[in-house]
């Protein structure tokens, strides 16, 4: 005999301003099986718990259900509060009368009715409720950290500093980053070189801490406490434990032409090279595409030279399966691709650039060893045009819908510095807003223009042309209503970021979500910034939306202490919502198997009794509950409906589904 | 017409949502006809949003609007300038003596070379 | 026929004489010529062994109660029953070990049913030839030419491959498959959906929920079938209403979609002639069309279409708009 | 909305979302107030692919006018691939009850991530408008099973 | 290959050849351009405005004509090609306009947007093939030639989808085929003035000398065009610098420009 409570919560006026709470718990009462209904203002507030608590144990409850907020929300709370009455966990069912009625109906009427339905549905389906028990797995003790920038080493020295091991992958050959690119950081002026590569250093010193540099995470499999996965050292045809770092091979390497990435292709580097000085690890990697040896098998000159013999031609691919109780993503960013922003002239113009390549022009160790030259002469530009927003804020098609948050501030900068070091220069920055919150942001802003002169213009750039070796910009002065153009020497365009693009694959093989803009989506916007939906996997830096320096060390260390807080439990309750064969009907047919994601299945040959003191052998299937992650693939598989799933059993969805369908 | 059946009339042939305008002047920075015109092809936009139908009517810059669209391609929002220009001019033409081009002036404009599309087009563009 | 059935007889007996097999699985003859039944059959008594153009029953799905018997079965298996047999060795229904199979030629079967609705009353006998069906009557002789009078699955013959056989017995050439089995379906795609609403009405209005289709079909071979589960929340005790009938064919259908050789069948047996096989077919069809052709059956442990997928598969509307009008 | 207030039986209309995707994207339409119509009632599963045909078939029994499936977009399963198992298998079931009549704009099956708020209120609000304009769900009414 | 062909008003007066080199090119290449029989004007300029539909119908009966002749529908004249595609476009995608029209006209068939629109100079592109307009060029064009996009081919890109509207190649790519090296100059997509030479003669004279000047300035030779009423503007600027219709300079590369 089913003896169920119905709790209906007013959350304030969230719920109670569009639903007739008092209606829904009256009506609720008569429903079969119902012995209890009441509604209250706040269900998940202490008082609201005791309420619930005091039922249970009072009217002798076999099952609650609470009508509230989404389960996403409170389902744990309220599964928590039951079990301290001594209620079965899975003995709760949440209605959610509030994201999916109170606050998208406005008509009161409209709004009680279909709560009344939506709690209805959750009473019919708790009558087949079964309580359930979560079995417990194990923890590797370890964390993988994914991307090698200043959100990667952060988190990963956090993690290693309280005791545990931490692997960072990195695709590069180097880890460090987008901020090992940065001449220096806002609002501070820091050297960017100088903050950073102590940390760098830091990790590759660290015993709990081992770099898989010019790596790629291939496969993953398993779940929170228990992945494994597939490493992808991609063949660098050097051994990393002999080579030295001293240098040698870059000299005498005879193919020099290829792009140097690091330098953003402003200038070319040597097809064996090691991307810049303090690289972690400072180990040399070949790029194949420029190694004449690689290519034709003549030369071999690096080898020749080598002191150390570590360089390896015929070096491959090789992976390595390691275990990971969790993860971090720190994957971070690249500037946009400008081919929809011919406007600009950034296609056409060597002197047009982007701000990331301003910022190797400006750095001592970049192309112009730290003098600003135009690229296209060499000539130290006399007038340099700042354009903001170029590719964020648009919603044409052309680029991205969001703020990229950081270009404000690097303009600034970027004014600031050149006007330090080059009072000579005039410097406009084209701008639409002027976004600068934080601390001291505002300040750093405005000593820019009060202290150094910048002329902010507000207004955007209609058209940048060439026009007898001068950049015309050509846009619009909003202040005071006009057309300007002014005669540039140097155009730099505040280019809009977006994940780097390797997230997407990575995605999918972490099953965790991404938006529409390829950022990674976090659990909740505000109460759970740094993890995923998916359990165990947790979220650094630009990867899960645009951040500067200092946001993106807090994210890394916040995600970090989530995965020490897990690595700490000795053990994880498991998800005891799980698949489960009837061996009664089971027919062996192994359908179920092939759809399983996990391998979760397997077959046996079994006796069975079948009547007049006989036994028969049958092949029939069974789920391991602590490899299945209850998905439900192999229920609507089994033809013979042997196959269900605990919490969400055939029976339960179709109690729901004709709980809904009464009129 | 009342200002508010002209505003709704406007709206509709502008056939653009002027409130996703975000007010960067990208359209006025790249007008090639900007010196020209009184109002300028951002403030049509704002204007209309401000239901200014009086001013925007007043104009003089729809005559000199080249309806070049290089406001249309380059808007970061999807907004028409172009489009809302286009409305007011073909409003005011559709008034009383609103015509932008009368026929008495053509001929001792027209030389030997004007081609036939010119004549066309300006007369559906400026006239009733 | 009479030669494959004398063929038949002597491979049965040299087979249970020398021990190869311990039984033999075929057709067995009834009261008269046309009243022929799946039967097994022992060394010692082979009496009444006959194949003849009404043996159009698939043998397979008897042997799944025959696969737990001890002892090896020799199997005779027409070249569409050869499918059904591969499809349960791939569900494990069956064991391969425990059956000789032998493929035996096949040039359609006949439904009496056309036989009597050309006015053939009064049978005493008959005989056959290559093509024609001679009946003896009270009446005197009728000839009824074999094409006329063909099952409905023989008419639209998909195969005439061994899929699977430790040998094969055929006299004579087979005359080849119809290519063009999916024409009725194409009918029933072009027309509108309230031509094809009205069609299906007709049809399944005239099941009687017999079951035969279901006892019948070789893909339907569960221990408890999720129509007699009162668990699994579709279990008809009896005919409630029309729909019943409807949700029946429509989760049959569903339940044997991608494992469904197209035998015929439910068809074959349905006492009400309702053309079923024109469901499944259709999911064949929207197989072969949208994820690959597939042939359930041709080959052991193939992977079912419906366990499969691919990252590039059409979205589901495409499927609805791809076929049907 | 005032059209649907026109037709005196309101239409129902049972949305099955998965649990990671689709049911986050919902709350997210409601906690950014993106109304749908009332009669779209959510039923939660774990994941797309635990939507077994009979739950629609039932729901239609059972006076349904409209069945819709929402899940993670292909590819960011949350169970890696079982939105690649519910494309293939609802491809067939849908392609097979328009083969027995039923209205192809009844069924339907939208991708809709938990950022999708926005796009789960407007699949919504078409769907219902298609059904709505299709009416009452007549086709499947004298097979309905009456309790 | 046979496409309808709508040359518009101005190319069978005053830019008539715009239309006889085309033709003549056509030929020599071994394609059927078909002009579209009592064909009317395109509408002169498109209408932005969705209430609008009668400037449509004349658009719409060019397009229905070509759906029923293969319906691969060839223009040259930039005015008429926006002011067609641009029509096009609303009978596909604009359910109310299209409603309208078809109710207005009362066409044998509902007219739903299935006529291809193409310019000329993609039918080149995509139809011909620059590599083949490279074989059959007789006498190669060996000059700096800087191509003149104007507006009209470009603009909206959504719906013309020409080329990029920033950074145009397709013109560069033709004038390459015929022997010619292209000049890419910043205001190859900058308006000519238009319209305003009837009524603001001075604006117009500023933007088509701004036009020419840019070409000059990046060593141009001559310009080439395909919109008579650029070509017309771009003529009276005042600046020395020739202007061609594109489709002559071709019929000189093929050697097909004489008289037969």
């Amino acid at each position: 005999m089913h003896r169920i409570g119905v709790f209906v919560c007013h959350c304030g006026s969230n719920i109670a301003a569009t639903v007739d709470v008092e209606r829904v718990s009256n009506a609720l009462a008569h429903e079969p099986g119902v012995v209890h209904s009441v509604n209250y203002q706040y269900m998940c507030s202490e008082n609201g718990q005791q309420l619930i608590k005091n039922a249970i144990k009072e009217h002798n409850l076999s099952g609650i259900v609470v009508c509230s907020c989404s389960p996403r929300m409170h389902e744990a709370t309220f599964r928590k509060t039951a079990e301290a009455a001594g209620l079965n966990p899975y003995m709760v069912e949440i209605a959610n009368i509030r994201e999916q009625c109170s606050w998208i109906h406005k008509d009161v009427e409209e709004a009680t009715e279909k709560a009344i339905v939506l709690a209805r549905t959750a009473v019919a389906k708790l009558t087949l409720n079964k309580p359930l028990v979560a079995g417990e797995t194990g923890v590797t003790k370890r964390a993988l950290v994914i991307g090698g920038g200043i959100a990667g080493i952060q988190a990963a020295l956090d993690i290693a500093d309280a005791g545990y091991e931490v692997d960072i992958v990195e695709k590069n050959p180097t880890i460090g980053g987008r901020m090992a690119q940065l001449d220096k950081t806002f609002p501070t002026l820091d050297c960017s070189a100088c903050i950073l590569t102590p940390k760098m250093v830091d990790c590759a010193q660290h015993e709990k801490i081992n770099i898989y540099s010019y790596s790629e995470v291939d496969k993953v499999k398993g779940f929170v406490g228990n992945f494994k996965v597939t490493i992808k050292k991609k063949a660098r045809y050097v051994d990393e434990t002999k080579c030295t770092g001293c240098g040698v091979c870059m000299t005498n390497c005879p193919s020099k032409k290829g792009l140097n990435s690091f330098n953003m292709d402003l200038n070319t580097r040597p097809a064996i090279y090691i991307p810049f000085a303090q690289a972690i690890p400072n180990v040399a990697v070949i790029d194949p595409e420029q190694c004449i040896k690689l290519k034709s098998g003549k030369c071999g000159l690096c080898s020749m030279k080598c002191g150390a013999n570590a360089i390896d031609y015929k070096q491959q691919d090789s992976f390595v399966e390691r275990e990971y109780g969790a993860i971090v993503v720190a994957t971070g960013f690249k500037p946009i691709s400008l081919e929809n922003f011919n406007e600009y002239g950034y296609a056409d113009n060597k002197d047009v650039i982007t701000s990331l390549e301003l910022e190797r022009l400006m750095n001592a160790a970049g192309p112009s060893k730290g003098t600003l030259v135009r690229p296209s002469d060499g000539e130290h530009p006399h007038v340099i045009t700042f354009i903001q927003c170029v590719g964020s804020r648009d919603v044409s098609g052309c680029g991205k819908p969001y703020c990229s948050k950081i270009c404000c501030m690097y303009t600034a900068k970027h004014a600031m510095l050149i006007r330090e070091k080059y009072p000579d220069t005039q410097v406009n920055v084209f701008y639409i807003d002027v976004r600068t919150p934080g601390k001291n942001y505002d300040e750093f802003y405005r000593r820019a223009v009060e202290q150094y002169g910048v002329n902010y213009i507000k207004g955007m750039v209609g058209k940048v042309y060439n026009e007898n070796g001068k950049l015309m910009v050509q846009g619009s002065n909003l202040i005071d209503n006009e057309q300007v153009t002014i005669a540039s020497d140097l155009v730099v365009l505040a280019t809009a970021i977006e994940p780097d693009p390797s997230v997407k694959d990575l995605a999918t093989k972490l099953t965790i979500s991404i938006d529409t803009n390829n950022f990674l989506t976090e659990a909740h916007a505000k109460l759970k910034p740094v993890e995923c939906a998916t359990a165990g996997v947790y979220l650094a830096g630009v990867c899960q939306g645009p951040k500067d320096i200092p946001e993106t060390v807090a994210q890394a260390s916040a995600a970090a202490s989530k995965v020490i807080g897990l690595l700490a439990k000795d053990k994880l309750k498991g998800n005891p919502c799980v698949a489960h064969a009837n061996e009664m009907t089971c027919t062996g047919c192994s359908q179920c198997a092939e759809v399983c994601p996990y391998g979760a299945i397997t077959y046996e040959n079994k006796e069975f009794r079948i009547g007049g003191g006989k036994t028969e052998k049958r092949r029939v299937a069974s789920v391991n509950p602590a490899v299945c992650q209850g998905c439900g693939a192999c229920t609507v598989t089994c033809p013979s409906g042997a196959m269900d799933l605990h919490g969400f059993s055939s029976a339960q969805i179709l109690k729901e589904v004709e709980a809904i369908c009464k009129r | 017409m009342n200002n508010d059946m002209q505003l709704k009339s406007l709206i509709e042939m502008s056939a653009t949502d002027v409130r996703k305008c975000m007010k960067c002047g990208k359209c006025s920075g790249r007008c090639p006809a900007f010196k020209e015109m009184d109002i300028k092809p951002h403030q049509f936009v704002t204007l209309l949003g401000q239901g200014k139908v009086e001013k925007l009517l007043a104009s003089k810059a729809i005559w000199n609007c080249l309806s070049c669209l290089a406001c249309v391609e380059r808007c970061p929002r999807g907004v028409a300038p172009a489009n809302v220009i286009e409305a007011v001019r073909t409003t005011v033409a559709r008034m009383q003596g609103g015509d932008g081009i009368t026929a008495e002036e053509i001929p001792a404009e027209v030389n030997e070379m004007i081609p036939q599309q010119l004549l066309v087009s300006a007369f559906r563009k400026y006239k009733k | 026929m009479q030669g494959l059935e004398k063929l038949m007889l002597e491979k049965a007996n040299a087979l249970l004489q020398s021990g190869e097999v311990d039984r033999v699985i075929g057709w067995k003859k009834g009261e008269s010529y046309y009243d022929v039944s799946p039967a097994t059959f022992t060394k010692d008594n082979l009496e009444g062994f006959v194949y003849n153009c009404f043996c159009g029953a698939n043998l397979s799905k008897y042997l799944v109660a025959e696969s737990k018997k001890e002892g090896k079965m020799l199997v005779f298996l027409k070249p569409c029953d050869t499918y059904s047999f591969n499809q349960l060795l791939s569900e494990h229904r069956i064991e391969k070990e425990k059956f000789y199979v032998v493929g035996v030629g096949c040039n359609g079967h006949l439904d009496m049913n056309k036989v009597y609705a050309q006015g053939v009353e009064g049978i005493l006998s008959m005989s056959e030839d290559e093509n024609n069906l001679i009946v003896e009557t009270v009446y005197g002789q009728k000839i009824v030419e074999k094409e006329s009078a063909l099952l409905i699955k023989c008419l639209t013959c998909k195969s005439k491959e061994f899929a699977v056989a430790d040998e094969t017995l055929v006299v004579g050439e087979m005359k080849p498959a119809n290519p063009n089995r999916f024409e009725e379906v194409e009918k029933l795609e072009s027309m509108t959906e309230a031509e094809r609403y009205a069609f299906w009405k007709e049809q399944l209005s005239k099941c009687i929920r017999c079951n035969a289709c279901r006892n019948a079909c070789p893909a339907c071979t569960c221990i408890n079938c999720v129509f007699d589960n009162n668990a699994s929340g579709i279990s008809a005790k009896a005919n409630a209403d029309e729909f019943e009938e409807k949700l029946f064919h429509i989760i049959r259908a569903y339940h044997v979609a991608g494992r469904c050789t197209d035998c015929g069948e439910c068809s074959r047996v349905c006492p009400q002639n309702i053309p079923l096989h024109l469901i499944n077919r259709k999911v064949i069809k929207d197989i072969n069309e949208n994820y690959g052709d597939y042939q359930a059956g041709a080959e052991v442990n193939a992977r079912n279409p419906l366990v499969n997928y691919t990252k590039a598969d059409v979205e589901a509307k495409e499927v609805v708009e791809g076929g049907n009008k | 909305m005032q059209e649907i207030e026109k037709n005196q039986k309101k239409p129902l209309i049972v949305a099955f979302c998965c649990n990671w995707c689709s049911y986050a994207g919902a709350d997210l339409a409601g906690s950014s107030r993106l109304s749908y119509p009332a009669e779209v009632k959510i039923i939660k599963v774990p994941c797309s692919c635990r939507v077994n045909p009979i739950f629609i078939l039932k729901a239609f029994q059972r006076g349904a006018d409209g069945v819709i499936l929402c899940g993670c977009h292909p590819g960011d399963c949350h169970y890696s691939e079982g939105n690649y198992r519910t494309r293939r298998r609802m491809g067939l079931l849908f392609s097979m009850l328009n083969y027995f009549g039923i209205e192809k704009e009844r069924t339907r099956i939208e991708w809709v991530s938990a950022a999708e708020g926005a796009k789960f209120s407007a699949v919504m609000n078409d769907f219902a408008k298609t059904i709505n304009e299709l009416g009452e769900n007549r086709r499947l009414e004298d097979l309905r099973c009456k309790d | 290959m046979v496409f309808s062909y709508y040359p518009g008003c101005t190319l069978k007066n005053q830019a008539k050849d715009l239309d006889i080199y085309a033709r003549k090119s056509a030929q020599a290449l071994g394609i059927e351009i078909k002009e579209i029989d009592e064909w009317q004007c395109c509408g002169g300029v498109y209408t932005s405005s969705p209430d609008d539909i009668a400037p449509r119908l004349s658009s719409i009966r060019i397009l229905a004509k070509a759906k029923e002749n293969g319906g691969k529908l060839v223009t040259i004249c930039s005015a008429c090609h926006n002011v067609i595609k641009r029509v096009n476009d609303d009978m596909k995608n604009n359910a109310d306009i299209n409603l309208r029209a078809n109710n207005f006209m009362q066409l044998e068939e509902r007219y739903n947007g299935e006529t291809a629109v193409l310019h000329y100079l993609e039918m080149l592109r995509d139809e011909v093939g620059f590599d083949n307009i490279k074989k059959a060029v007789k006498n190669p064009i060996n000059k700096k030639i800087g191509a003149y996009y104007g507006c009209l081919l470009l603009r909206p890109n959504g719906v013309m989808a020409f080329d990029n509207p920033e950074n145009p190649t397709i013109i560069e790519e033709f004038i390459k085929a015929i022997g010619g090296t292209p000049v890419v100059y910043p205001f190859r997509n900058e308006c000519c003035g238009a319209y305003a030479s009837l009524k603001n003669k001075p604006l117009a004279d500023k933007k088509s000398s701004a036009v020419l000047s840019s070409a000059k300035g990046h060593g141009a030779e001559m310009v080439i065009t395909a919109c008579p009423l650029c070509y017309y503007n771009l003529k009276r600027s005042g600046e020395d610098l020739p202007v061609i219709y594109f489709t002559e300079l071709l019929a000189k590369a093929l050697g097909v420009d004489g008289d037969e």
